[in-house]
């Protein structure tokens, strides 16, 4: 037992402070067996609160430190390197969360500060039954999976590959490209969307160490941080991709029309095809759900026949891959509410009720109007066109509660793209706050703004109603407090940013948290932003909540520089709380070898056996010994039991 | 000093005792019987007397030996401090009390017990105050239990050894003799106090009581020749005969618990926060760990071994200081052991065995 | 502080909490940042996983002074060690009826469900569960008395 | 009525010495009772209890010398609850003392004999405290050999003493060094320079020179090389079990006595003062009778070796 | 009253043969209970009885710790009954034992054990160990002077022979039949456990007011834990210091974690044999709690220990099904 502990309680500015009185607990912590030193200082984590922590752990020789202060989830690293520095095992301080679980959620009573003193005792009783602990080494498998061939996913491999680590791009479509393809221009500079991806996506394509595969899916995610064992599921393209040049005399001989997913069913395909002329990789796929050919039956060879290089396969059969990888990066993106989630505005009833993404297709030049923005019910040019924004978002009772950031900005750009095309075409914009926080994006709004035939109206849209052709919009004016009635040819809904389609199924392969709106939820919202709670896996881009595309490359990049940083080392270097057999006491009985999630535990001559590199240190096998033969290190029974009494009492 | 008591007038008796001195008596419960505080009952006026004080029939399955020998017993307190501690002063001596009802082979068993709790730095203060605190009023065993063998290790069911006061069951009244001092000042005070049902017994009473006694040593139901036990002790240490109880025996300290004679008992420090207390608690010596170094060696490893030298230590090592075994022959280890190991059977094996040779 | 004389003033019940490092105690962290209150009853005991909880240690709780006890961990399926909180599961339930059979009200030993994201039901999950134990009054059922 | 025989008297712990580390490290802790005002009496060989309460107690030979001028000292290896404990405290730190208990050495019945005093690993605490008062009372005694052997040069206990009395050449002195093992593993050649090499298959035939103190081999296989001779000699041995029964074989075979050989006994103990039971030898208590025996008393005690 | 011609001649062949180094049997004794011995010659094999007054528990000594001192035993042929074969699989599935150390003798068409408390209880006259038959619904105590009792087989057996569901063994390398083929052996076992119901009617002070008075009776003698074939490890819990879960006083609270622990470390591997209630020398209805957690694993998991020689530990293991403790308790 380690009998010279010292405690060093934070007051955290006024955090702490406010609602404890640190001086009672310093004195009571001063008092405490095993104790040698207790102090308090205003900012622990501090550079100075470091320094302190290093001075007295030589001045008074200490053996093992309890920081009183915030959660372990923040500083943890911080503090251990102080204690290390100082000569203390790491493994040897114990942190007492009296911030996040006391002082900000409990009043400034005495029972507030005994509660802190019972946290701080049990932090003490851990400390003083610590183990020295040497970190595991293990090999380092340095590739990467990332998941979703968006602009995130596609910005991600570019960065890895460029510092020399193979990568391997699955992308869920058959082509990359994801939510950003599908745009025209992009606010606030109006660069043309394609123009700027294209040349990402043959760079990516090009890249010698970055495998890409399309039409595949990760279907299982095994072993841990520097060695996953990932399985890629590859669905038939049934285009043989090393054949087919990309002619495209397939598709006029294809007698299946469908409604292309790529267009949001604005415009439509063949059975073959390619979902956007700048497509990467260049190669058609054959959708067999809407082939007239169903299973092995070949009754239309139509486009077999059609094909030249004769690059169509028609039983090609879907394979699997196991990638060993070091790291997982999460790129899937995001969807938008679907349209039929608002009956109010009754879009079942009202083809001219559109999304945002809709319009975006009917602007684009290689959209199904080829860049007219033509209404979808009569192809007639719309002479009026309002927008209703927050359609879903800020809207807790019936849509998601957050704000999905870039409604405002594309919808400014929407109605600034529609004057250009029809000068004399009259825009309503409904909105609530207009939020135009990036850089240049305020003036490019107030531009908007100042078009005339361009008009704010600030409230919301109570219904549509459909009469004689148009649509009647039902508003207030809340600025100038009075009833709205427009009539309109077109509505554009600014329809709320979802995650996309799968993230749960995906989640739960790869094991990772996912927070109330379904978005992949990040170690710490201010300062682990692109790292999921899992090690070894990081986010990029909207799968983690919604941003614009500036936002989405920095993310992506933040999370190629984490993995990067994951790979500077030539091995890993592991958290030594795994667990630890006695072989004295362990008779053998198995029952730990089937608890264990990881199979890290085995029978070797009738004794356990702990699989170092395999095990993590949850601790599901010790209660399932009643011989009590082994436990997690850091997480031992007797440190426990001491930690129970020192707080029960 | 003789007294006449008559049967139904005991609990107005017993109403009496536990005026001065607090009064415990045998109760009977689901596990045999044990010794509890006279003021905790609740008896029913017409309570069958006899049957919950269990005065007739079997003794209590838990000896008297927990009342003066507790199973945890607070040796000292003390308070911790960072690498100090600092010693409370001694808990307060037991008050005066009563001990009504107590079998003649538990009286014995103390008087082992008194020659085993005493060493050359001083006795077990914690016992030796209790024994001092205590009354022992024995009743003498006029039907004893389907094991008992006290007769053949110089005990008898009406024996007086270790007691203050005797009551022979004379049939509708008990016939109260006073054996020691205390005794004789503890029963003249209870008549003065208890005018009108406490009377002088005649002479023809304590023949009556002689009859009653005789009767009662003929019905001990078991009997076993011990008087060459100690010379066969000598030379059978390490007979093969103690290799038939291994087979059996699981080494639970049932026996020992239940035995008035053992006084073997273990120190463990009980700590809550900074305040602690050193206590004695029970321990057996046919635990394995009783004997189990820290070096990991352990001199009895083996159940025959501990069997052998629990056997030892009643009829060859230790005794009552008066010639006799450390054995009262109460029977309650051969009852009440899980695996059916029979100490008379063993007596009589041990004796064929060695005594042939 | 004895535990004897804690329950002679207001009965003020004493939660013990064995929350898991990835979902309930993030869940508590996270009603900390969200500022929420809740009664400053329960002490929160960090492990790895619920499925670490030894049913030892709810025994352990209430001999040294609990009144209740809550194991909390990851929904299940969410588990960061994939199935830990299914283990917990059966070792609670088993426990608290082994307890409810010799008479300790199944209320004081609380199994739940919180994730990373709620810290709203974390708050809940005490206030319901500091109301209930208080509701069932001090545990007298076999605390440890000081020696 | 009697004090209570359990309670002990704290004593400071004055200064540490690191006898040596290893799995099991050894150390020698210089106590200071509080209650005693005058000199803690004791005889050599005794023994006391020492508390670190809340972990319990542990029955140690005194190793200081009995004399009015030594501060008491006590040699503890740390093996089991208690022993751990104490080796976690630092100087300054309290611990619990109550004692001395056990018969210690019949000194007065050795004196003007010859002495032969054959220690083990910690097994050496109780025969440093002989020698201490042998040396305080040197005439009353005759010629004094030393022998004492431990598994490597560091895991030695009291280096300094024996390289004192190596130097000024009081005692007779012979070291040795398990010569299969060290601290970690095999001892291999050059490690046991110095240390001279005993002929193992003859053990009479090694000639050992005048002044030779350092010898590789076990306890007992040295003692056979010198051969003592048993006139009017009395052979104290304290060590592991497994020593002291080889070692008395070979005194035996040299001559010597069953009532010229004495020994001190390891067993369980908690009480110290013949009360719980456990350590018993029969009829006897080790803790009250004990820890010191003669080998005749050993030889009708049953399990004395079990 | 030594064993039956047949079994006794097959036994001796073990020796012969060398297929086992000993023989576990029980011999009779003066109470009615028998005693555990270990025959290592053909010879003492004469010694064993099949009588339903001797059934002592003798699964205990495979695996105790003078078992592991002492391997020269195995392999060693037991007589074991249905519920004793159960425990074997139990013991074979924790890998205590390997299969192959064991000869397992099968005691067929088992019509149930006496238990001795429940004798002495009816007969508290008798005095040695009788002769004993059981015939049909009746137990048949005959003494060398004739006839001393008939008594009925439910009130005299075992609590464990009541819920008896094992009358064959589940496993053996020889197999005997206590009893010629009849169909009156099954109806012993009947399905109410007043006991375990009478508690469960309780409200939760009624409870704990019986368990106080019952657990403030105990001795921590250790018999319950020793007599239990599943209570087998080096440095159990119960006795250990560091960490300490329970403190060596002997006083309610220390009690009622003493049985806690120990229940807990046999849910799901318990065959409610009842041996812990028989062993306890002030006769703590032990059984009670045994069999309220066999019935719960078995009511809640479908869980049965001591079926499948290879089955795995019920808390090593989930089920999705599970009915969540939470989703119950939310309701």
């Amino acid at each position: 037992m380690n009998n010279r502990v010292g405690v060093f309680i934070c007051h955290c500015g006024k955090n702490i402070a406010r609602t404890v009185d640190v001086e009672a607990l310093r004195k009571e912590a001063a008092g405490l067996p095993g104790v040698e030193w207790a102090e308090d200082d205003m900012y622990l984590c501090s550079d100075p609160g470091q320094q302190l922590i290093r001075e007295r752990i030589a001045e008074q020789n200490l053996d093992a430190v309890v920081v009183a202060a915030c959660s372990p989830t923040l500083h943890t690293t911080t503090f251990r390197r102080a204690v290390e520095s100082a000569g203390v095992n790491p493994f040897r301080l114990e942190i007492a969360n009296i911030r996040e679980q006391c002082s900000w959620v409990h009043p400034g009573t005495a029972e507030t500060t005994h509660k802190a003193a019972a946290l701080v005792r049990s932090g003490v009783e851990k400390a003083r039954r610590t183990q020295p602990l040497e970190p595991i080494h293990v090999g380092l498998q340095r590739a990467v999976v990332v998941i979703g061939g968006g602009v995130a996913g596609i910005q991600a491999a570019l960065d890895i590959a460029e510092a020399g680590y193979p990568v391997h791009l699955v992308e869920q479509g058959p082509n990359l490209g994801g939510r950003m393809a599908q745009l025209s221009e992009t606010f606030p500079t109006l660069d043309c969307s394609s123009c700027i991806l294209t040349p990402k996506m043959v760079e990516v394509s090009h890249h010698p160490l970055v495998t890409i595969h399309t039409l595949a899916e990760v279907t299982d995610v095994e072993g841990s941080i520097g060695n996953f064992q990932v399985r890629i599921r590859q669905q038939p393209r049934y285009v043989i991709a090393e054949g087919c040049t990309g002619c495209g005399d397939c598709v006029p001989a294809c007698p299946q029309v469908v409604p292309g997913e790529f267009d949001r069913g604005l415009g439509a395909r063949k059975a073959i095809y390619i979902p956007f002329p700048q497509a990467v990789p260049f190669t058609y796929t054959l959708d067999r759900e809407h082939c007239l050919n169903q299973g092995p039956l070949i009754i239309c060879d139509r486009c077999a026949q059609a094909c030249e290089p004769r690059a169509i396969d028609f039983d090609q059969q879907p394979s699997e891959e196991l990638v060993e990888a070091g790291a997982i990066v999460l790129a899937t993106g995001c969807d938008t509410l679907p349209l039929s989630h608002f009956r109010e505005y009754g879009h079942d009833r009202h083809p001219d009720v559109i999304d945002g993404l809709m319009f975006e297709r009917l602007l684009s030049a290689s959209g199904p109007t080829h860049g007219e923005i033509r209404r979808p019910s009569d192809h007639r040019v719309p002479k009026s066109i309002a927008f209703v924004q927050c359609a879903g978002s800020r809207d807790p009772e019936r849509g998601k509660a957050y704000c999905s950031q870039i409604c405002c900005m594309y919808t400014a750009k929407h109605a600034l793209l529609y004057h250009h095309a029809v000068p004399d075409g009259k825009v309503y914009i409904f909105y609530i706050d207009i939020r135009a926080g990036g850089k240049g994006y305020e003036e490019f709004v107030e531009r908007v703004r100042a078009e005339d035939g361009i008009n704010y109206i600030r409230g919301k849209v109570a219904k549509l109603i459909p009469k004689d052709g148009k649509l009647e919009v039902w508003g207030v004016d809340t600025l100038l407090g009075e009833q709205v009635k427009v009539e309109v040819d077109l509505v554009v809904l600014a329809t709320a940013l979802v995650p996309s389609q799968g993230i749960q199924e995906l989640a739960r392969v790869a094991r990772v948290a996912i927070d109330g709106d379904g978005f992949l939820s990040e170690a710490h919202p201010k300062l682990r932003p692109v790292e999921s709670q899992t090690r070894g896996i990081y986010l990029a881009g909207t799968a983690q909540g919604p941003r614009d595309i500036s936002a989405t490359v920095a993310h992506a990049a933040g999370a190629a520089s984490k993995v990067l940083g994951l790979f500077s080392h030539d091995e890993l270097v592991e958290e030594p709380t795994i667990a630890r057999v006695n072989e004295a006491l362990c008779r053998g009985c198995s029952f730990c070898v089937s608890v264990c999630p990881y199979d890290a535990i085995s029978l070797h001559e009738g004794t356990a056996h702990v699989n170092e590199t395999l095990c993590r240190g949850c601790g599901a096998c010790t209660p399932a010994c009643f011989a009590a033969a082994l436990g997690p290190r850091g997480f031992e029974d007797d440190q426990i039991l001491a930690q129970i009494r020192a707080l029960a009492c | 000093m003789r007294m006449l008591q008559a049967k139904h007038d005991i609990p107005k008796l017993l109403e009496l005792m536990d005026q001065d001195r607090e009064l415990f008596v045998p109760v009977r419960d689901e596990g045999g019987g044990r010794f509890a505080r006279w003021s905790d009952l609740d008896l029913s006026v017409n309570e069958d007397i006899e049957n919950t004080l269990m005065l007739a029939g079997e003794a209590t399955r838990r000896p008297a030996k927990d009342q003066l020998f507790a199973e945890t017993a607070t040796l000292f307190r003390f308070r911790l401090e960072q690498g100090d501690f600092h010693l409370e002063e001694p808990p307060p001596g037991p008050s005066p009390r009563v001990l009504f009802g107590v079998r003649p082979c538990d009286g014995r068993g103390f008087q082992v017990i008194d020659t085993l709790l005493v060493g050359p730095h001083g006795g077990d203060t914690a016992y030796q105050q209790a024994r001092e605190a205590n009354l022992l009023v024995g009743v003498g065993c006029k039907t004893p239990g389907p094991d008992c063998f006290c007769t053949s290790v110089g005990g008898d069911p009406h024996s007086s050894d270790g007691l203050d006061v005797l009551l022979t069951d004379l049939g509708d009244a008990f016939l109260l003799e006073s054996i020691t001092e205390p005794g004789r000042d503890w029963l003249s005070g209870l008549q003065k106090h208890g005018v009108g049902f406490l009377h002088d017994a005649g002479k023809r009473d304590a023949e009556r009581a002689r009859v009653a006694q005789h009767e009662a040593r003929q019905r001990v139901p078991r009997q076993v020749d011990t008087s060459r036990l100690p010379k066969i002790l000598e030379r059978s240490f390490n007979s093969d005969v103690w290799a038939t109880v291994a087979p059996a025996c699981i080494g639970c300290g049932a026996c020992t618990f239940l035995c008035p004679t053992c006084r073997c008992f273990d120190i463990q420090d009980l700590v809550q926060g900074s305040r602690g207390a050193r206590v004695r608690v029970w321990d057996s010596c046919m635990f394995r760990e009783y004997t189990q170094e820290a070096s990991g060696h352990n001199p009895r490893i083996r159940r025959a071994q501990r069997w052998r030298n629990r056997f030892y230590d009643k009829f060859h090592w230790s005794g009552d200081g008066r010639g006799n075994p450390a054995c009262v022959g109460c029977g309650r280890c051969i009852t009440h052991c899980p695996s059916g190991i029979d100490l008379v059977e063993m007596i009589e094996r041990v004796t064929s065995a060695e005594g042939g040779a | 502080m004895l535990i004897g004389d804690r329950k002679q003033q207001s009965y003020e019940p004493r939660i013990v909490a064995f929350l898991c490092n990835w979902c309930a105690y993030a869940g508590a962290d996270l009603a900390g940042t969200q500022r929420l209150s809740y009664p400053p009853n329960v002490r929160v005991i960090r492990l790895m996983c619920s499925g670490r909880v030894d049913p030892g240690f709810i025994i352990e709780a209430f001999l040294e002074g609990a009144d209740g006890v809550i194991v909390a961990g990851c929904h299940p399926g969410e588990c960061h060690y994939e199935h830990g909180n299914r283990l917990a599961e059966r070792r609670m339930t088993t426990l608290q009826h082994l307890l409810g059979f010799i008479g300790i009200e199944q209320a004081r030993v609380r199994l739940a469900w919180v994730s990373a994201a709620e810290g709203r039901k974390f708050a809940q999950l005490i206030e319901t569960t500091v109301e209930e134990v208080r509701a069932l009054g001090p545990f007298q059922q076999f605390p440890r008395r000081a020696p | 009525m009697s004090a209570n025989p359990y309670l002990l008297q704290r004593a400071r712990i004055d200064w540490i010495v690191q006898e040596c580390g290893g799995p099991r490290p050894i150390r020698t802790y210089t106590l200071d009772p509080e209650d005693s005002t005058e000199h803690f009496a004791f005889e050599p060989g005794q023994c006391v209890q020492l508390s670190v309460l809340g972990e319990g107690e542990s029955f140690v030979a005194i190793a200081s010398g009995p004399e009015q001028d030594e501060p008491l000292q006590v040699t503890v290896m740390r093996v089991g609850l208690v022993t751990t404990a104490l080796h976690e405290l630092n100087i300054g730190d309290f611990v619990g003392l109550r004692g001395p208990y056990g018969n210690g050495f019949p000194v007065d019945r050795w004196r003007g004999k010859d002495l032969l005093l054959i220690g083990g690993g910690v097994g050496q605490a109780p025969l440093r405290s002989l020698l201490h008062h042998i040396e305080a009372n040197r005439s009353e005694f005759g010629r004094v050999q030393v022998f004492y052997g431990a598994r490597s040069p560091e895991a030695m206990i009291y280096r300094e003493e024996f390289a004192a009395y190596e130097a000024h050449r009081d005692f007779d002195l012979y070291l040795s060094i398990d010569w299969k093992w060290g601290p970690d593993g095999p001892l291999d050649e050059d490690a046991c320079e110095g240390w001279a090499r005993v002929n193992l298959s003859n053990l009479r035939s090694t000639r050992i020179e005048q002044d030779q103190v350092r010898f590789t081999g076990f306890v007992p296989q040295i003692v056979q090389a010198v051969a003592p001779s048993p006139q009017s000699t009395i052979a104290v041995t304290c060590g592991p079990p497994a020593m002291i029964r080889r070692v008395v074989e070979g005194l035996e075979g040299l001559g010597f006595g069953p009532d010229q050989i004495y020994t001190t006994l390891e067993r369980r103990m908690k009480c110290g003062i013949g009360l719980c039971g456990r350590c018993n030898l029969g009829p006897v208590f080790v803790c009250t009778e004990g820890p010191v025996f003669s080998y005749a008393q050993l030889q009708d005690l049953p399990e004395a070796f079990a | 009253m030594s064993l039956p011609q047949v079994l006794d001649r097959h036994l001796r062949d073990l020796f012969g043969s060398g297929r086992v180094n000993s023989v576990l049997g029980a011999i009779p004794t003066r109470g009615p209970l028998g005693m555990a011995q270990l025959a290592r010659t053909p010879e003492e094999v004469e010694r064993f009885t099949l009588s339903p007054l001797a059934c002592p528990n003798l699964l205990v000594h495979l695996t105790s710790k003078e078992a592991r001192l002492d391997p020269t035993r195995f392999p060693l042929a037991v007589l074991a009954r249905g519920c004793e074969t159960r425990m074997l699989n139990q013991i074979f599935s924790e890998h205590g034992l390997r299969r192959d150390q064991v000869y397992v003798v099968g005691l067929a068409h088992c019509p149930g054990a006496i238990d001795p408390r429940r004798l002495s209880a009816q007969l508290p006259v008798l005095r040695g160990f009788p002769e004993a038959t059981i015939e049909g619904e009746e137990v048949v105590i005959r003494e060398e002077s004739g006839e001393l009792a008939r008594l009925a087989r439910t009130e005299l057996v075992l609590e464990r022979c009541r819920h008896c569901q094992n009358h064959e063994p589940l496993i053996d390398d020889y197999r005997f039949d206590l009893v010629e083929e009849a169909d009156w052996i099954e109806p012993v076992s009947v399905d109410e456990d007043p006991g375990v119901e009478a508690i469960d009617a309780m409200i939760p002070i009624e409870r704990w007011a019986y368990w106080r008075s019952q657990l403030e009776r105990c001795i921590r003698c250790h018999a319950c834990r020793d007599a239990c074939p599943l209570c087998y490890c080096e440095n159990c819990i119960l006795e250990r210091h560091t960490p300490c879960w329970v403190k060596r006083s002997v006083n309610l609270p220390e009690n009622t974690a003493y049985q806690l622990l120990r229940v807990m470390h046999l849910v799901g591997r318990c065959t409610a044999c009842g041996e812990c209630e028989r062993a306890c020398p002030v006769d703590l209805p032990l059984g009670l709690m045994m069999r309220k957690m066999e019935n719960l694993v078995r009511e809640y998991y479908g869980h049965r220990s001591g079926l499948d020689p290879s089955g795995e530990h019920l808390l090593s293991i989930f089920d999705p099904r599970d009915t969540t403790a939470t989703a119950r308790l939310e309701q």
